[in-house]
């Protein structure tokens, strides 16, 4: 083809960055066809993952963690409020997840990211992992419920005094470097800031207000002594591929999302539930042996994130 | 933006030099400045003050509005409002205080351009100023039986008036440096050839109450300290001026 | 050349006297003091002058470690790819100046009259240019335009011949 | 689905709110009372400074002082997507925002557009606008932790993150505030005594040229105190472009290497 | 909620039944502790106490019946779990829109218009590719962010189906009306009429057959872990997982060999859009795509006629 060898030529003359700015695919696919990323990677390997817990010192529990570039800062704050009357023994989570413009070019002030809302929701639905409402039925059904598809935390933990007073866990998620993958990034910041989370102690002052009181003063009236930390169940961990072709690419870069247009994102928990299967549109049509792959990689890739956290939380028990 | 030749440009930077501006007057010299009060009747108080071509108004009530750009108004917060704690505010802000740690007067100060050319700043504190003076907050007498912990009742008079004490209530001077000289009360003229500008406010006693400089370029510390003594010697004219036409402005309303 | 490669400077630091040196790349001469500055973080150089020239001293210039990414200027081949195509003029988003590629894009226009040397009333935009296009183009000018454009690419030489191919070629099925 | 977020419910920190009054120590000068960190007066909190914290941006920089933790990106020269008028010279645009937990209660980060329009005020003397015409800088700051003395850590940082995105500056910004309690000025306050300050003074500086680019006082202050106050900000400021300095040589020898 | 009320007699109604046990403690149900059948098991193994129940799977640790088989349990309305609710679909329902249906599948019923394509705004052009701009109103209330995630999922789909290299420079709208929300709304409903939409709207699609149309399904994993097709609101509300899948319409080939095959598995398998929400086992969610691709055929079929009269030739 004659347009081929034009750009063929092309390419000859020009500098590596200028090619791949201009025929990224084609760059892509030079490297593809050699089972190896621009990057160095392997197609099926996620990049260099890291958390440090306790990043925000006037947070109740944070975590920074890093996919790569892509960097996420979570921090919980834990607030008081008055429960609602249909579920008095219940807390309640808040998930925001936002880009400030620091994180990437393309975000501008004033104008926010068109990801914030769909990750926050994501985020939301798969943190909290409830469907509807659930109304009606009877208390066997919820028992089932409970066991099984529970979120990751139990609200009843959150509650403080029944009826009265619960926590309100706003969990904020801040990106400060966009490079791909942000609701894997995201997730894997939220769970590490739960597993950080302190509950402080608490004590009920003469206005029937909660303030927090320090443990050693010995406080008589500390409302909650033992729920210090929350009880993670069934933890959630994300990983996001790119198909092209027969290709299946991990953990992609954020030119790489640009470039390949399908996007599928799978959420598997600790019990090997499917949490979250995404795929919105693209190209390329999933078809069984891939949404297989996917979920095989992400089950590889469970088991590299859950023991990049545990060693997180342990350094932490050990300072 | 005004469009000015380059000649005229030069002719406004030429002029500074000299100690000769382009309407005439001496580079620490002030337009003629006017002061009328009560203008807005529904207002607990309030101001009109003209410099020159500039025209400001400004009122003292309940309620707030939201006319003028942040930028000016934090910039008259910091020159009136004073610390944190308090000290080296315009107002004595214990004298808003009806019942100590329980109710309170919270005054609104607005400010409106009406007219701009150049020094909207020390205008405004003008201004500001004037509609303190001419401020009377009703008096208010605490209902016995108040103690305890429910709302105490406040009685508001209808006939007597608490007039502020605005002796403490600082003037806003701005010099605004056109090449290597600075000069007081520039005109939108000289404002768009200016490299900085500091804005300085100083109270009868001679204190700095504020200070925020505009402009990009930077300053040596010296010029700033510079600028600080001749603007508390501005100052004192400005204060002494001002006081006779908010006297003279009240007596008119008075009269009227 | 002379070189003293291993000295970093940062912005505002003293490079020297403007009497024995003269400002390079990344370093200028403050009118109050009449120092040498350096205005970017690098290295300092310090380039002998030629034998021949009336000025004898030498330049000290600051290479950055780290520079930002190139921004077209009047002068500057640009590769770029037009996104539009009206009666009198293409616009086109600059990719690459030189052989470098641009961090975020800069968008230009192609007008008419820009187009070839000759007959350039005679041209037809829409027979010279496709949405999707690459082409290489000089920036003759950076002004003010009412939609926010900034410069104006030029195309050089013989449309056939310079005719880049499109890119959704291969992307098409 | 969306209920629970939706009908989010009052809530208040349950973080005892800081007290009204001032403690007495700090009124009363005759006694030497101490900082809340322990540091003396005129002392500032250890800074830290890292670059290339943020790999979208074209230049980046991480300051930390104390529990003052900021991130600077710097974007550009990149085309001005504003209309603006005919002019010769760049176009600097600052944005500052606070993250929600910056504060001890949740989303009380201080007015970020005046903070914004400070940025912009501090830095544009210092920028080389004319070498990159028609086209804008967009300088972003997050505060990630508030920890007193905001501003002047932003305004420092900022100008790291602009030298390691290669824009020419004159020379770089310092900044610093002191604090005026009683009749000591203490230096690089923490939120606590920012507080309780009868008075502040932030100065902005170019530490080589010794210029002033930004200065702001607020308060009731004596000339001679404002002397002495721009005084210990000038030194703490030369202090202060060394650290900046070393920061951004080492990262270039390090890129070198 | 009257329908609430109604499944709730319908409930305690089937559990009152004469001579029935409890199959683990072999006691009939009495008054305050009435026999329930939380699975899909028949027969003398339905019942149980929930006391029972509560304690077997505590000492099993586990939370399936044993017998999960999804065995024919009848829906609130009747349907069998693979049953769809009615189709029904009406074109062209606007005047004033390039192109516009209304669907409905049971008392669910979306809206959709499309506009353009017209000159793309100056924030959504490509040089190389139309744009497609989603905007989803709900039925009452303001935009929040599960509608930002819908119009975002839309788009993406939409994006992949549509040939969009026809009319580069371009931007078409389409507009979402959710007119009655009676569960599997989401993407489920929308999605169909606006590729039909599509269909009728000639810029965008080429009348070749080159773009297969697409159909939606939305699958409910009920809590014992049987699967059900197209769950109304109510049933929405006891599901305790959901899959939403978008396939390709199936071809109908002229060509001997049949429809098309990539791996081994008919064009048709392949899944533009997936999109789940709470937890489930994986091999349910296979188990889900097959039921959703059954469907497919369903749901293909309906198109294809209530599209043949506007397709000439």
């Amino acid at each position: 083809m004659g347009h081929s060898n034009a750009s063929g030529d092309l390419s000859s003359e020009m500098e590596v960055d200028a090619f791949r700015r201009l025929f990224p695919l084609r760059f892509y696919e030079h490297h593809l066809a050699e089972s190896i990323r621009p990057d160095g990677r392997a197609l099926g390997k996620a990049r260099d993952t890291t958390i440090e817990l306790g990043a925000v010192a006037s947070a109740d529990g944070s975590a920074l963690a890093k996919i790569g570039l892509t960097t996420m800062l979570a921090a919980i704050k834990m607030e008081v409020m008055t429960p609602s009357k249909e579920s008095p023994d219940e807390g309640c989570i808040a998930i925001d997840f936002h880009m400030p413009p620091i994180c990437s070019p393309l975000v501008r002030p004033g104008r926010p990211a068109e990801a914030e809302p769909v990750v926050s929701k994501q985020l939301a639905d798969t943190i909290l992992r409830h469907v509807k409402h659930f109304y009606g039925h009877s208390l066997l059904l919820d028992y089932f419920f409970k066991v099984l598809y529970s979120g990751m935390i139990d609200l009843k933990d959150l509650s403080l005094v029944s009826g009265k007073a619960a926590w309100m866990v706003y969990l904020d998620i801040y990106c400060l470097d966009a490079d791909g993958s942000l609701f894997d990034a995201a997730l894997l910041s939220a769970i590490a800031a739960f597993s950080h989370l302190q509950i402080p102690v608490v004590s009920m002052n003469d206005d029937g207000k909660l303030i927090v009181v320090s443990e050693e003063n010995g406080e008589k009236d500390i409302v909650n002594k033992e729920k210090r930390k929350l009880s993670l169940n069934r933890i959630p961990f994300s990983l996001t591929c790119v198909l092209h072709k027969n290709y299946i690419l991990a953990d992609p870069t954020a030119e790489e999302e640009t470039i390949f247009e399908t996007l599928v994102t799978v959420v598997l928990d600790t019990f090997d539930q499917l949490v979250y299967l995404y795929k919105p549109g693209g190209l390329v049509l999933a078809f069984t042996s891939s949404v297989q792959d996917c979920i095989a990689l992400t089950r590889q890739r469970l088991k590299e994130l859950q023991k990049i956290l545990d060693e997180s939380v342990s350094g932490m028990e050990v300072d | 933006m005004l469009g000015l030749s380059l000649g005229e440009k030069q002719f406004i930077k030429g002029g500074i030099a000299q100690d000769l501006r382009s309407d005439g007057r001496k580079r620490l010299t002030y337009r003629p400045i006017s002061v009328e009060t009560g203008i807005i009747p529904q207002a607990s108080g309030s101001a009109r003050v003209r410099m020159g071509a500039t025209e400001v108004i400004a009122s003292v009530k309940g309620r707030g509005g939201e006319e003028l750009s942040t930028e000016l108004s934090v910039a008259l917060q910091r020159c009136l409002l004073g610390g944190k704690s308090g000290a080296g505010a315009a107002i004595d802000l214990s004298s808003l205080v009806v019942i100590e740690g329980k109710i309170c007067w919270d005054l609104y100060i607005d400010g409106l351009v009406v007219s701009s050319d150049g020094n909207l700043l020390d205008a405004l504190g003008a201004a500001i100023k004037a509609a303190l003076s001419n401020t009377g907050i009703p008096r208010a007498n605490v209902a016995s039986g108040a103690s305890g912990d429910g709302q105490p009742e406040v009685d508001i008079s209808d006939e007597e008036f608490l007039q502020f004490d605005t002796s403490g209530v600082p003037v806003i001077v701005t010099l605004t440096k056109v090449g290597k000289h600075y000069i007081v009360d520039a005109t939108a003229e000289e404002e768009s050839q200016m490299s900085s500008a500091v804005s300085i406010s100083v109270n009868r006693q001679g204190h700095i109450c504020g200070l925020t400089k505009r402009g990009g370029a930077g300053l040596d510390p010296s010029i700033i300290l510079d600028m600080i003594s001749v603007a508390k010697h501005v100052s004192e004219q400005l204060i002494n001026k001002l006081d006779s036409e908010i006297a003279a402005a009240e007596a008119d309303e008075e009269e009227s | 050349m002379e070189e003293d490669g291993d000295v970093v400077v940062t912005p505002g630091e003293v490079l020297g006297k403007s009497s024995d040196l003269k400002a390079g790349a990344g370093a200028y001469v403050s009118p109050q003091d009449h120092a040498v500055y350096a205005s970017l973080t690098g290295f300092r150089r310090i380039l002998s002058p030629p034998p021949d020239a009336p000025d004898q001293r030498p330049t000290v210039e600051v290479t950055g470690h780290k520079a930002h990414g190139p921004v077209p200027e009047p002068g500057s081949i640009v590769t770029a790819r037009v996104t539009r195509v009206m009666a009198r003029m293409a616009s086109a988003d600059i990719m690459c100046v030189g052989t470098k590629s641009v961090r975020e894009k800069f968008s230009g226009i192609i007008r008419q009259q820009d187009v070839r040397a000759t007959e350039i009333d005679k041209v037809d935009m829409h027979l010279s240019f496709h949405a999707g296009d690459i082409v290489r183009a000089l920036v003759v000018q950076q002004w003010f335009q009412l939609v926010g454009q900034r410069c104006n690419a030029h195309r050089q030489g013989k449309l056939s011949k310079e005719r880049l191919p499109r890119l959704e070629d291969d992307e098409m099925k | 689905m969306a209920a629970k977020a939706a009908s989010t419910p009052t809530t208040y920190s349950p973080s005892p709110t800081t007290q009204k009054t001032k403690p007495s120590f700090f009124k009363n000068d005759n006694v030497d009372w101490v900082r809340p960190d322990g540091r003396g007066f005129h002392q500032c909190r250890p800074a830290f400074f890292r670059t290339g914290a943020v790999n979208a941006a074209a230049g980046s920089a991480y300051a930390e002082f104390g529990n003052t933790k900021v991130i600077v990106s710097v974007f550009g020269p990149r085309e001005s997507k504003k209309a603006m008028m005919y002019s010769d010279i760049g176009r600097l645009n600052c944005n500052v925002t606070f993250t929600t937990f910056a504060t001890p209660v949740r989303g009380q980060g201080s007015d970020d557009k005046d903070f914004s329009s400070m940025l912009h005020k501090a830095l544009e003397g210092a920028i080389m606008l004319e070498t990159f015409p028609k086209t804008t800088v967009d300088v972003f700051a997050l505060v990630l932790e508030s920890g007193g003395s905001d501003l002047p850590v932003v305004i420092s940082c900022a100008s790291v993150a602009l030298a390691d995105a290669g824009i020419m500056m004159y020379d770089l910004v310092t900044s610093v505030s002191v604090s005026c309690l009683g009749k000591n000025l203490v230096i690089d306050p923490v939120l606590e005594e920012e507080s309780y300050q009868d008075g502040s003074l932030m100065l902005s500086c170019m530490p080589s040229k010794y210029e002033v680019t930004q200065l702001t006082i607020t308060g009731e202050w004596s000339t001679a105190k404002i002397n002495e106050g721009m005084q210990l900000c000038l030194d703490a400021c030369s202090k202060l472009a060394k650290i900046m300095r070393s920061c951004l040589k080492e990262a270039a020898s390090a890129s070198e290497d | 909620m009257e329908d609430s009320a109604a499944a709730d007699t319908a409930d305690v109604g089937g559990s009152v039944v004469e001579e029935n046990e409890c199959r683990i403690c072999r006691n009939p149900g009495e008054e305050g502790n009435p026999l329930r059948y939380p699975c899909a098991c028949r027969g003398t193994i339905k019942y149980v106490h929930q006391d029972c129940l509560l304690q077997w799977l505590n000492h099993r640790k586990i939370s399936h019946c044993e017998r999960k088989i999804a065995m024919e349990i009848d829906r609130i309305d009747g349907r069998t779990p693979n049953q769809l609710r009615p189709l029904a679909c009406s074109r062209n329902v606007l005047n004033r829109a390039h192109g516009s249906a209304s669907w409905s599948q049971g008392d669910t019923k979306v809206l959709a218009a499309v506009y353009g394509p017209k000159a793309g705004t100056k924030k959504h052009e490509n040089p190389e590719k139309a744009c497609i701009e989603v905007i989803w109103k709900p039925k009452t209330g303001q935009t929040g962010k599960s509608e930002r995630e819908y119009e975002m999922i839309l788009k993406r789909t939409l994006q992949s189906i549509c040939i969009l290299t026809v009319n580069p420079n371009t931007t078409t709208s389409v507009i979402i009306q959710v007119v009655n929300d009676d569960g599997a709304v989401s993407f489920k409903d929308a999605g169909i009429p606006l590729k039909h939409l599509a269909g009728s709207n000639t810029y965008v699609v080429n009348d070749d057959g080159a773009v297969s149309f697409k159909v939606a399904i939305c699958c409910g994993l009920a809590e014992s872990g049987y699967v059900i097709l197209d769950p109304a609101k109510l049933e929405e509300q006891k599901m305790k997982a959901f899959a939403y899948l978008v396939f390709p319409n199936s071809v109908l080939s002229a060509l001997p060999e049949g429809s098309p095959k990539v791996e081994g598995e008919p064009m048709e398998n392949g899944i533009i859009t997936s999109v789940t929400q709470g937890a489930m086992a994986v091999d349910d969610y296979f188990h889900c795509l097959e039921r959703g691709r059954a469907a497919n055929e369903k749901m293909s079929a309906f198109l294809r006629r209530s599209l043949q009269p506007q397709l000439p030739g």
